[in-house]
């Protein structure tokens, strides 16, 4: 799932002030489910803009919508009246949503209301974490399924760096598991603790293609 | 008490909160009338939406009232709405409004005076505030 | 098993009788609940909420919950004002005879609207609301104060009552009503603190009893000195009043906790105060309660040593004598209130009771069971014992002993049906 | 269509005499939808209901406002009033113009009083017919534990016709009810007879519960048996899991130099072949954890039979007994009454081993002075616990649990013996030291309980009072991890998609979940969004 979080509001404020008419987008799929741009936030970010427009006295027009998923131009297509009435979208979608708006709306200003963070998966309720860095070269077969490139804190490949604390911690983030820890556990649990003493040349950074494309094989 | 011509919502838990505004009215514990109440079921039925949206309609503040902590009958509904109503403080700050707008509060149904006293309180931080 | 037709009566509506009632009559039987005085809820009704920045687990607010939901119980009968006369029969099928005093202000019709009070000619007022949280809320003729009853013509709250809920010609009414199983929840009486004569209470204005210190936070939200109308600043509270003496060889289990949750109540509204709690045996057991007993501790000055005197220096100075046992000597201080932590009574009433209902009571007052672990189960078959009157509790055990009477006559309901039906 | 809204404003028999109800009814005729005003004076009397029912039929109103006293005591009587009259109760709203407006306020209040009944309006409006049904119920229960709570609990629920399956982890039942819980006054073979002898009650030992899945009234347990896996349904299950003591850590507590626990020396008082009866006994309690009932109950019980039965020196270190539940002051007086001697400390006694004996130093607080004492056996102090399997069987269940690790936490005094999931009970010991005549009620409370919620083989609910849209909810778990009752769960809906069903059954309509829900799929009937903000609307 793609995590992503509200800008702060100093900003959104700059990247709205050109415009009196302005459309709230939301997308209903990653975004909705990591609390940054679902219906509920749109309608947040909608209200907080027009009391503060109106707190400063300003003419104001906002608009709200929310699409099943905003990286489909076919599912954008079902708001296109309303990005026509308007002089700015604010998208709260992540950037593949941002994109696909300002790609289909050419004219329009489509303006980033979230920062898309990374892909994660919840913690706890409200807390989501870092999962995967899109390296495109997975090797999660070989950490007992535990990716230190996101993990560890210095994205060590061949172990910790030493600084683990006591009880299996992070020494740059006492609240976070050492991910080689993790990773030795889960290979001795496995009985396949031999795989640790390989060890890993640099790795091949060239295999993130960018920018970055999957095609189905088959498609 | 004359009223003000701003008004101020109040949602009340029906088990706590809103019990104690009736035995208040029972009572004649008189309170500034421009104070709305509107019933839910728990605390924890508000959303921050609810709260943004009747300031957007003109209201000069929110209270959200619930059970006291540890008493809520559905166990964490008010501890929810206190965290939404600080939330919504966090949002309100950021757009350069006074938090002090909305307010939690805790009572319990067999506590009248506090329910007068968390409203006058409400009321004088609106004279403050002015506006 | 079906257990309709069947009908139950609860006798009282306390917080015991309450749940007691509202437990059959989810179970689907037919309660008559019926009260003594002129209000439900009972004793309980009129304590305060303690709570403080969080809830201190005084359970005073299920009270309110459960009269709502036993008033809008659609088979739930209430009979307020009334008292058990006679009682025949057997477990299954009980004949009683139940007296209901004259109501000068009918509850059903009163709309609590106050017209009456308002033109009422004397003063202080002859007809007034009652306790605050009273249900149902309707108004109170007092007879002694009301011109009517001296002689006079005065009409006037009659003719003023928008509702006609006034009527000053009425006889008590007798009705009977079958029932299979009887359900005894009288609770308790407080004790009479003048009965310690040397504690002050009745003297001296300063001294209060916990009930008083209840009621006036119930009635004001905070608390003032009778007189003066001054905020006291040192409070003691003096322990097992009419507890574990001579008298009264148990322990009421309430005194403990309401007193210290008192005090951490003032203290919370007025950081000032300076308490005091002089005990024997500190009671701190209880669900919930070790966590704010340690907050307590902080907070509260706790004396081991029982004082035996109190007097008046000056008018609103009193002057505390008591043993330090800890220290090992006697000791005077001053205070501005004393309160009272008065314990449980058993029912006056119950002696009577018991009679009507040949029931027996316990060397301690309170109604006998018929051994220790059947502890609602009376000596007579369907008739069984719930709440205060049977020992002290406080508000949670008296529920859960309301519903497991409830339970058990059930149990005996049942049997009777199946024992038809064979 | 237009709804045809009915008003009725009632002035309470003229106690509402702040309120202008010729202007306020005039207000209100002008709102949108109000096809009817009616004023009354005494709308809660059977002549005012009769009166709304006849102008709901004639006028053909499809929804009603109630102008009046609060709906905290009003409101089910007005639902009726309205049903009676051939509407769904649902389509009411009341605007509380008594309690919260003429009586709170002094001065003329009409204009709030219009204020309120057009907050009331405009929520009517929206709101939509609700249903109830019956949906059936298993009239199985599961009892889990099969101590003295257990057991009781299984033959008081088979008494009023339930079947039960009393499951204990143990290899027998009643393990936990030793030597030591004699002196409760009950006889432990003739407890667990009465549940063995009733056919009613399935005995099912040495088995773990392996997983809790489904709702109220239709739970699926699996069980482990014999290495093999039982599946079953029940309607309720009780938790009667119990508790366990531990002697408490530390320098005075080294078990097997003279320092027992109170079953070891329960034991040895039961031990007719005992080599040597212990001339000098001490006990002591009340100094690490100050809120046990159990520690005083059974040092007062242990050291009235030492006393009596070896005729021992007894003495008793503590610094307050607990006295607070039935019969133990009176059990106390008894034990100093036969010469028990009780030692009152501030501070714990410190504890040496000498010569084989166990040498209690401490101070007491009556004498001012410090005793000392060498005693055979020193029956030590002990720390109330929950039993062990407590914390595995709390997430199973998906119930919470307190700080100390019992059952329930806060709100005890909401839910006396209920779990805030419907349809789990706890009983006894499991949810802490309650003290014995508690523990005794609790278990009656507790057949009540499910005697009322399953007894008919059915539970009336109200049809998706709450409901999350299929269409919008993304399945984000939000409202299952938040819901307080345990209530929501992944369901397939008819596309196959996977997302969160309500249970009817199960849910307390407190709409925590509809508050949080990033998606807004969530509709609480009478308490949606539209409703609540179409009140804010009339501010």
């Amino acid at each position: 799932m793609i995590i992503a979080e509200r800008k702060p509001m100093e900003e959104i404020k700059r990247l709205i002030a050109p415009y009196k008419k302005i459309l709230v987008a939301g997308c209903g799929t990653c975004v909705t489910v990591c609390w940054a741009g679902g219906e509920k936030e749109v309608g947040l970010l909608a209200s907080q803009l027009k009391l503060a427009r109106s707190a400063e006295g300003k003419d104001v027009s906002i608009v709200e919508a929310t699409v099943e998923r905003q990286c489909e131009n076919e599912m954008v297509a079902e708001i296109k009246d309303k990005v026509a009435s308007v002089d700015a979208v604010i998208s709260l979608a992540c950037g593949a949503g941002v994109q696909t708006m300002a790609e289909m709306f050419e004219d329009k200003p489509i303006l980033p209301g979230v920062n898309t963070t990374f892909i994660g998966r919840p913690q706890k309720e409200g807390v989501w974490v870092e999962m995967c860095g899109a390296c495109g070269d997975c090797f999660l077969d070989r950490t007992g399924g535990v990716c230190p490139i996101v993990r560890c804190a210095k994205g060590l490949l061949n172990g910790p760096c030493g600084g683990t604390r006591r009880g299996g911690k992070c020494e740059i983030d006492p609240d976070k598991d050492c991910a080689w820890v993790l990773v030795y556990r889960r290979l001795e649990k496995q009985g396949r603790l031999d795989i640790m003493r390989q060890y890993y040349a640099p790795k091949n950074y060239r295999a993130v293609k960018r920018p970055g494309k999957v095609q189905a094989a088959k498609a | 008490m004359k009223a003000m011509d701003k008004q101020i919502i109040a949602f009340c838990c029906e088990h706590s909160a809103y019990a104690a505004a009736d035995l208040a009215g029972k009572l004649r514990l008189h309170y500034p009338e421009n104070v709305l109440v509107i019933r839910v079921p728990c605390a924890g039925r508000i959303d921050v939406i609810h709260i943004l949206k009747a300031l957007e309609k003109g209201a000069a503040a929110v209270l959200v009232m619930g059970c006291e902590d540890g008493a809520c009958h559905h166990i964490t509904g008010n501890t929810r709405a206190k965290e939404r109503v600080k939330y919504c403080n966090m949002l309100l700050k950021e757009i350069d409004l006074d938090g002090r707008r909305v307010e939690m509060f805790n009572l319990s149904p067999n506590a009248p005076h506090k329910f007068v006293k968390a409203v006058n309180e409400v009321v004088n931080t609106i004279r403050q505030l002015g506006r | 098993m079906s257990l309709e037709n069947k009908n139950v009566l609860v006798v009282g509506s306390g917080v015991s009788g309450l749940s007691a009632a509202l437990e059959l009559a989810n179970a689907g039987t037919d309660v008559y609940l019926v009260e003594k005085g002129a209000v439900v809820g009972g004793v309980a009704a009129s304590f305060c909420c303690k709570a403080t920045d969080i809830c201190s687990r005084c359970s005073v607010c299920v009270v309110p919950d459960k009269i709502k939901q036993a008033l809008s119980h659609p088979q739930i009968r209430l009979f307020t004002r009334s008292t058990i006369k006679e009682v025949s029969g057997e477990v299954g099928s009980f004949r009683v005879k139940v007296l209901r005093q004259p109501q000068y202000v009918d509850e059903e019709r009163c709309i609590a609207c106050g017209l009456c009070a308002q033109v009422c000619p004397t003063e202080p007022k002859a007809i007034y609301p009652p306790l605050a949280g009273a249900t149902p809320f309707s108004y109170v003729l007092d007879k002694g104060g009301c011109l009517r009853f001296k002689g006079e013509k005065c009409s006037l709250c009659k003719d003023s009552c928008p509702t006609q809920a006034i009527e000053f010609d009425i006889k008590p009414k007798e009705q009977e009503l079958k029932v299979g199983a009887i359900i005894v929840a009288t609770g308790f009486d407080v004790f009479d603190a003048r009965l310690k004569g040397s504690l002050g209470y009745g003297r001296y204005p300063n001294v209060l009893t916990g009930l008083d210190l209840e009621r006036v936070f119930s009635r004001e939200g905070y608390l003032r000195l009778p007189p003066s109308g001054r905020e006291p600043g040192r409070i003691a509270f003096i322990q097992c009043v009419g507890s574990r003496d001579e008298g009264h060889g148990y322990c009421s289990q309430v005194c403990c906790k309401y007193a210290m949750k008192l005090a951490g109540l003032i203290k919370y509204q007025n950081p000032d105060s300076q308490i005091t709690i002089f005990y024997i045996d500190l009671q701190s057991a209880g669900k919930g309660f070790a966590q704010f007993y340690q907050e307590y501790k902080k907070m509260i000055r706790f004396i081991r040593g029982v004082p035996v005197e109190v007097s008046q220096v000056v008018p609103g100075e009193l002057e505390v004598k008591f043993e330090d046992i800890s220290q090992g000597k006697v000791c005077r201080e001053v205070f501005d209130l004393v309160v009272l932590s008065v314990g449980i009574s058993p029912g006056k009433d119950s002696w009577d009771l018991a009679r009507i209902l040949g029931i027996n009571l316990a060397d301690d007052g309170f109604f006998g069971t018929k051994d220790s672990l059947a502890s609602n189960e009376t000596n007579v078959d369907g008739i069984f014992v719930a709440g205060t009157c049977q020992g002290p509790k406080d508000i949670p055990d008296s529920v859960a002993h309301g519903m497991a009477a409830a339970a058990k006559a059930i149990q005996v309901l049942a049997g009777v049906a199946s024992h038809k039906t064979r | 269509m237009e709804p045809r809204i009915g008003v009725f404003l009632c002035n309470c028999g003229g106690a509402l005499n702040n309120i202008d109800f010729e202007a306020a009814a005039k207000e209100v005729s002008k709102l949108p939808g109000v096809a009817r005003v009616e004023f009354s004076s005494s709308l809660c009397f059977e002549e005012g209901k009769q009166r709304m029912v006849s102008c709901i039929r004639g006028d053909n109103l499809d929804r009603v406002v109630v102008a009046a006293c609060s709906p905290n005591f009003q409101e089910p009587g007005f639902q009726e009033v309205i049903e009676r009259a051939g509407l769904n109760r649902y389509l009411l709203s009341m605007a509380n113009i008594r309690e919260q407006c003429s009586w709170a306020h002094t001065g003329d209040v009409t204009a709030k009083a219009v204020k309120l009944v057009k907050m009331a309006v405009n929520k009517v409006r929206l709101l939509q017919p609700l249903q109830t049904k019956e949906v059936p119920v298993s009239r199985e229960v599961l009892v889990v534990g099969g101590g003295f709570s257990g057991v009781s609990v299984a033959v008081q629920l088979a008494r009023v016709g339930f079947s039960v399956t009393l499951l204990e982890e143990g290899k027998v039942l009643g393990a936990g009810m030793s030597e030591l819980e004699s002196f409760y006054g009950f006889d432990a073979g003739q407890v667990i007879n009465g549940a063995e002898m009733d056919e009613r009650i399935e005995i099912l030992t040495s088995c773990p519960v392996l997983e809790v899945t489904g709702r109220v009234g239709n739970f699926t347990i699996r069980i482990s048996k014999d290495g093999q896996e039982i599946v079953r349904k029940y309607g309720a299950v009780v938790v009667a899991s119990g508790y366990q003591t531990k002697l408490t850590s530390g320098s005075e507590a080294k078990s097997g130099r003279g320092i027992v626990s109170q079953e070891e020396f329960c034991r040895m008082l039961g031990d007719s072949g005992l080599a040597r009866q212990p001339k000098t006994v001490g006990f002591l309690f009340d100094f690490s954890d100050e809120s046990s009932r159990f520690s005083t109950l059974a040092t007062l019980n242990n050291a009235l039979t030492a006393k009596t039965k070896w005729g021992s020196e007894v003495y008793v270190f503590y610094r307050s007994v607990k006295v607070d539940s039935q019969g133990t002051e009176r059990l106390y007086r008894e034990a100093r009454d036969c010469g028990v001697v009780f030692v009152k400390c501030e501070a714990p006694p410190s504890i040496t081993a000498e010569n084989g004996r166990v040498k209690v130093k401490a101070r007491d607080v009556f004498a001012g002075e410090d005793v000392v004492l060498a005693c055979d056996v020193l029956v030590g102090e002990e720390l109330y616990l929950p039993a062990e399997g407590t914390e595995t069987l709390s997430s199973l269940l998906n119930i919470r649990r307190d700080s100390r690790g019992f059952f329930q936490d806060e709100n005890v005094h909401i839910y006396p013996v209920a779990s805030e999931r419907r349809g789990i009970f706890f009983v006894g010991e499991c949810r802490g030291d309650l003290g014995r005549p508690r523990v005794l009620a609790d278990i009656s409370s507790v057949v009540a309980e499910v005697h009322a919620l399953l007894s008919s083989g059915k539970m009336r609910v109200e049809t998706e009072k709450v409901k999350a849209d299929p269409q919008k909810c993304v399945a984000c778990l939000t409202c299952i991890r938040v819901c307080p009752h345990g209530a929501i769960q992944l369901v397939r809906a008819d596309g196959g998609k996977e997302v969160a069903g309500i249970s009817d059954a199960a849910c307390f309509a407190c709409g925590v979940c509809a508050g949080i829900c990033p998606a807004k799929a969530i509709a609480f009937q009478g308490y949606r969004d539209e409703e609540i903000l179409a009140q804010i609307e009339a501010i």
